[in-house]
């Protein structure tokens, strides 16, 4: 009986192991795998993404240059990154914050050739 | 696919299994399979120190299988699965659920076949197919 | 007159109060011997707020009128204890308190609640018994039942009633519902019975039930401080040391059954209390 | 007390997972016990029909999100088989090291649930913090917490650095102190042992009839555990399994606490042993055939049944996991059990009902 006493006593001179959430943050590890982001200035319009996507989530339209992604249906496995061929596809290290309202991601890329001089625009 | 197949009948799937556990196998589940809009296929397998046996019973999907939970109790609980998802009806089930092990209770459908199928009562009764 | 008009109204006003507080202490210190970091201080008055401006859904007449009674119980044997009346009479009334609870619970037809009612009645059945063999103690210490009387002692009693005390402690275990105690209901639904007794008792009704539990923790507590009347340094202290066991009681033990609680509880308490009775009377 | 019905369930907060049993009381005594399912079910299987043999990798994964890396490990390495893939050492052991790692947070998670089925909450939340650490190291290796998704047909997807492999070693250490710390109140406490040893207790031939597997098979003193199978690079590590006889719940306790143990030292040698080289293999062609595939989750055997037809799509996907082997067990134990043993002994087969339904 009362073999917990010393285990408790332990946890009452050390520091708590929880974190009071919003206020403090732990950085996320290198390799998390968080929000996925397209860099549609580079993006191809390729569509293997979509193919590849378990959980069909994203959405390319070749001829409207449109890459729209369902971050709410997204399981965050980051196949669509690993296959990206011309590497417009990142995945964060950071977790996509809470929202409201599920909604699409819809990001419109330029018909003509990627002008570099632009600041990439993520989603 | 390890472990050797015995394709059995409806008339000696009961015996077979009872043989099975005299040998000393133990239950591990059964598989349905769906093969066209007439036959089903049910993989009935069981382990023992790790060598797998299958026995592959071919049945037409409006026939009632006998259930081998009053050999090997375990099996009821998958029997009202494949009695749920693929439709096929067991007799002799220790613990029937009548289909309501996963649905509810006025779903007339088995949302697992491709070939959609409204329940209907059984036509035959063990008859080898 | 006046007075006691102040004293009854601080008893009422206070009473509630200080059990919120305590309780509210008891969160975070059972947080932060788990590791966490633990509710506010003031998180049970946050509950019971937000209890109160729930929707009032009442499963029959009975039921709320025993959290009412219960509640009245409760505040009238704090206000006793404050006036330093009859030590019996503050007993017997705290336990028809506990007594129109478990009618409460056992007027519902869920049988959670039907099951959480009857072991509330074997616990009951434990720690009643004893309380009154504590207050016996008191009696042959001081030579009557008036708290008055044991604020007249030069001397603390705890020097005296050391294992009636003890006694007293295994009570306040069963009675904060603390492990291994929390049989009938317990502070989170993790139990088999999930919240057992007060499983029907909701919003309003349920907040009077958690107000009036303060009231007997404070009571309790109080009871306590008797044991150290002399000095009221001595009796805070008393009364913290207590408090910090029940903690420390409540997170190393599991949740026994009843037939354990009934065992134990008269094995333990029973013979404690003989020993010390008859100490003081062979003297 | 007269005969009582209590719906246990599908709600209950001592479950962590809806499962519904309807119990029969006669004055707290279990008389009888019906269980029912259905609140998770989710139809996975069916899945095979519209996800490509790649992609179904990451539904099976979600099957349960506690044992997810074993089931992905199982599937594939069952399509392996059917093709004909041989896989680099290095990926074969790289899975052992993530599996055991993924056993050693389900039972910590079960040993704090287990915990606080007998309303210990100080020790719930001990092993609850030390499976902190486990995920840490998961999150750090592979990206994700529970979910990993590093199995893939042919391999694995991610790799271990020299400095991942010493982080995990020394992450190890304070785990296995930790543990050490924890042992005498989960196996020796008086209040722990008084509601955990005698309850539920299954005989050695009563727990190989039901087709039990697992810890709780194992507890009741019959050597079965499918890492004997040698899958993966259990060829090349020394392994035995832990077995207990007395088939109660304390024994279950006592297999899993020691079980992860013995995790720690799989992982110690795997990584000891860890070969240079290839993760992956590329995979070409469609699957076509027949197999079954068993791998040892931390419940027990998971057995999967795959048949294909040569298309990108599966014709068959069968997953019996090892609660829905272990459920009948409750049948047996229940009856003649007291009201307040109830939690203990639903919990003491370690039910994931998610796993259960699909």
């Amino acid at each position: 009986m009362f073999t917990m006493t010393s285990t408790i006593l332990r946890n009452l001179l050390k520091e708590p192991a929880t974190r009071r959430y919003p206020a403090s943050v732990r950085p996320s590890f290198e390799a998390a795998r968080g929000e996925i982001r397209n860099d549609i200035h580079v993006c191809t319009f390729c569509g293997v993404c979509a193919v590849k996507c378990p959980s069909q989530c994203i959405t390319v339209d070749r001829k409207a240059a449109d890459w729209s992604y369902d971050p709410s249906a997204c399981v965050q496995c980051g196949v669509c990154a690993e296959v990206c061929t011309s590497g417009s596809l990142q995945q964060a290290r950071d977790y996509r914050k809470p929202v409201r309202k599920k909604e699409l991601v819809v990001l419109k890329g330029a018909t003509t050739p990627p002008k570099h001089s632009d600041p990439p625009v993520t989603g | 696919m390890q472990g050797e197949i015995m394709d059995i009948g409806l008339d000696n799937l009961l015996g077979e299994t009872a043989r099975i556990k005299v040998e000393g196998y133990r239950f591990v589940t059964i598989s349905c399979v769906e093969i066209n809009e007439i036959r089903m296929e049910l993989l009935y397998h069981f382990d023992r120190n790790f060598q797998l046996k299958h026995l592959r019973l071919s049945i037409s999907r409006d026939c009632r299988a006998p259930s081998i939970s009053p050999v090997y109790f375990a099996a009821f609980l998958v029997e009202n699965e494949i009695q749920d998802l693929f439709g096929i009806r067991f007799h002799g089930l220790t613990v029937d659920y009548d289909r309501t092990l996963y649905l509810e209770k006025d779903v007339k459908t088995a949302p697992f076949c491709k070939f959609a199928v409204v329940e209907k009562s059984p036509v035959c009764e063990e008859k080898t197919p | 007159m006046i007075r006691h008009g102040i004293l009854i109204a601080a008893a009422l006003i206070f009473g509630p109060l200080v059990g919120g507080l305590i309780s509210g202490m008891d969160r975070i210190l059972t947080a932060r011997v788990q590791s966490r970091i633990g509710p506010p201080l003031l998180q049970p008055f946050y509950d019971v707020i937000k209890l109160l401006g729930k929707e009032k859904v009442v499963v029959n007449v009975w039921q709320a009128f025993c959290a009412n009674a219960y509640l009245t119980a409760a505040s009238i044997a704090v206000v006793l204890l404050c006036l330093r009346s009859d030590l019996l009479l503050i007993l017997f009334i705290q336990a028809v308190g506990s007594v129109f609870l478990v009618v409460g619970a056992f007027s519902s037809t869920s049988p959670y609640s039907q099951i959480g009612a009857h072991r509330e009645l074997l616990q009951m059945l434990c720690y009643e018994p004893l309380l009154i063999l504590v207050a016996v103690g008191v009696y042959l210490q001081t030579g009557s039942f008036r708290i008055a009387a044991v604020h007249a002692l030069h001397q603390p009693m705890l020097l005296k009633l050391p294992f009636l005390f003890l006694v007293l402690g295994l009570v306040l275990t069963i009675k904060l519902r603390k492990s291994p105690f929390d049989l009938s209901t317990s502070h989170h639904a993790h139990q088999e019975l999930v919240k057992g007794l007060l499983t029907d008792y909701s919003g309003p009704l349920l907040a009077l039930t958690e107000i009036a539990h303060w009231c007997d923790t404070a009571l309790l507590l109080g009871f306590c401080s008797l044991f150290w009347a002399t000095n009221p340094i001595g009796a805070l202290l008393l009364v913290a040391v207590t408090y910090l066991m029940e903690i420390w009681i409540d997170n190393v033990c599991a949740r026994m059954n009843w037939r354990w609680m009934l065992g134990y509880g008269w094995g333990m308490g029973m013979a404690l209390s003989l020993v010390n009775l008859v100490w003081l009377y062979a003297r | 007390m007269t005969r009582t019905i209590i719906p246990f369930g599908p709600q209950h907060p001592v479950l962590p997972e809806p499962i519904h049993l309807m119990l029969t009381l006669d004055d707290e005594v279990i008389t009888e016990a019906v269980p029912a399912f259905g609140f998770v079910h989710r139809g996975l299987e069916k899945l095979v029909e519209i996800r490509d043999f790649h992609q179904m990798i990451y539904v099976v994964e979600r099957i349960c999100g506690i044992c997810s890396m074993l089931h992905a490990m199982c599937y594939c390495q069952g399509i392996e088989e059917m093709m004909g893939i041989e896989t680099p050492p290095r990926a074969r052991f790289l899975r052992v090291i993530w599996s055991e790692l993924h056993r050693m947070h389900s039972h910590l998670l079960w040993l704090g649930l287990f915990a606080d089925s007998f309303g210990f909450e100080s020790l719930f939340m001990q092993f609850w913090k030390i499976r902190e650490k486990i995920l840490d190291i998961d999150e750090a290796t592979t990206g994700n917490r529970i979910i990993v998704s590093v199995n893939v047909i042919g391999g694995v997807r991610k790799d271990l650095t020299l400095e991942q492999t010493r982080g995990i070693l020394s992450e190890l250490k304070s785990v296995e102190t930790e543990l050490k710390r924890l042992e005498t109140t989960i196996l020796n406490d008086y209040t722990v042992q008084n509601r955990t040893v005698g309850k539920g207790v299954l005989t050695a031939k009563q727990a190989y009839e039901l087709g039990l597997v697992g810890p709780t098979l194992r507890a009741s003193g019959v050597m079965q555990d499918a890492r004997m199978l040698k899958y993966a690079a259990f060829d090349d590590i020394a392994f035995t399994p832990v077995v207990e006889t007395d088939g109660d719940c304390y024994a279950r306790c006592k297999v899993r606490f020691r079980e992860v143990f013995q995790s720690i030292d799989l992982i110690r040698q795997a990584i000891g042993k860890l070969p240079n080289g290839e993760i992956a293999v590329k995979v070409k062609g469609r699957p076509d055939g027949e197999v079954t595939s068993r791998v040892e989750q931390p419940r027990g055997e998971v057995f999967y049944y795959i048949r294909a037809n040569g298309t990108k799509h599966l014709e068959r996907l069968r997953v019996r996991t090892p609660t829905f082997a272990n459920v009948p067990a409750l049948l047996t134990m229940l009856p003649g059990a007291g009201l307040s043993d109830v939690p203990v002994i639903v919990l003491s087969i370690d039910p994931c009902i998610s796993c259960t339904e699909r």
